[in-house]
């Protein structure tokens, strides 16, 4: 099973509602890290620099992966 | 300086976008995760407030948000064509609303006073609502990284 | 039925911006992470020839782009006041740029036929464009999976 979700992760296939996910658990992980780190709370640019990712995007992925639990369940569960 | 508004139909699925359009245009400010979760509340509770009892949710009516960010200075405004407000001050009041049936905290505005350095209410009944909300981002985050 | 739009500066700071606004509202459709790859993208491109090519980055101008989402049915809309184009033909054969010397790959419009099922192209030179595209999601990522 594990194969086969990373083969539709990777395929693109997978359903939004679903990859945001783990993009915001990222988001969150690196968050307490820079936090440990610096000791302040990161900011936006910060945590975007890390990811690789732009800060909308960062801000995209934390907000998202909310909404989008509550679309899941509704479809899926 | 820079300026975007942001316009929807007064659906409460669009509150997430709302928050998310204007958290990732003033991302560009480099904001603390802090004041980026204070001011996403803050366009939450305003955006509720437009559906929710400015529009009574009528979906078929618009909110207007719009948001200008000059160096570290956040301006944000949330505008609906609704009921509109009698007594503001009874309004801006901790635990006062007009829908406790709804379940409603009677908090939004007391959060967003909390949150925000600045804000301003005006409203003309049977015409609608303005608020306006200004921040200024702490210097650490603004200029310090 | 849900529909939204947006405007802002026409700076290029913005294209995230607004590429994310439109990730976030039709995020809500759920449509798979490939899907919403291409919208963006398509957004991307279109808001930056607005800005590099309708207004010539004067950053005192305005972007507009609305989108309206009903059941698997997206459809977007960029609009700009700038230039225009003189000949719509030509601008969409692939590999066609009027700015070689900015690097510009001449894929754009081609790009955007690609991801979407529809592109529709009007302008009027010294009044502006308005690019429609539309794309109806697929029934697997709509109901399978
Ligand atoms: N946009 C608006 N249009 C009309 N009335 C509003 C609006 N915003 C706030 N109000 C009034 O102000 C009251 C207090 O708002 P708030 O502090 O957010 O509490 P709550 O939303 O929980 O009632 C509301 O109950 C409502 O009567
Ligand atoms: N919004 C616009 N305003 C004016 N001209 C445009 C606009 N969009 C596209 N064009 C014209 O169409 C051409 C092709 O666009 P595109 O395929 O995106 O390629 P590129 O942007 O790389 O030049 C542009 O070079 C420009 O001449
Ligand atoms: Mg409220
Ligand atoms: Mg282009």
């Amino acid at each position: 099973i594990g194969e086969i979700q990373r083969f539709l992760r990777d395929d693109g296939a997978v359903k939004v509602s679903r990859s945001i996910k783990e993009l915001s658990n990222q988001v969150r992980k690196t968050s307490e890290q820079l936090m440990k780190e610096l000791g302040r709370v990161p900011t936006v640019k910060e945590i975007a620099s890390f990811l690789e990712l732009s800060p909308e995007e960062v801000v995209f992925a934390q907000d998202a992966s909310r909404q989008l639990a509550s679309i899941h369940e509704t479809i899926y569960e | 300086m820079n300026r975007m508004s942001i316009s929807f139909s007064a659906k409460s699925e669009n509150e997430s976008f709302a928050r998310v359009a204007v958290a990732a245009f003033v991302s560009q400010l480099d904001p603390s995760m802090n004041e980026l979760t204070e001011i996403k509340t803050v366009v939450s509770e305003a955006v509720t407030n437009a559906i929710i009892h400015g529009y009574e949710e009528n979906a078929e009516s618009i909110v207007y948000v719009s948001c200008e960010i000059d160096e570290g200075n956040i301006s944000i405004t949330v505008e609906d064509e609704g009921v509109g407000i009698a007594n503001i001050e009874e309004a801006r009041q901790p635990l006062y609303t007009s829908k406790p049936e709804l379940e409603r905290s009677g908090m939004g505005l007391t959060i967003m006073e909390n949150f925000m350095d600045h804000v301003e209410i005006s409203s003309v009944v049977g015409e609608g609502t303005r608020l306006m909300v200004m921040k200024k981002l702490s210097k650490a985050s603004a200029f310090c990284q």
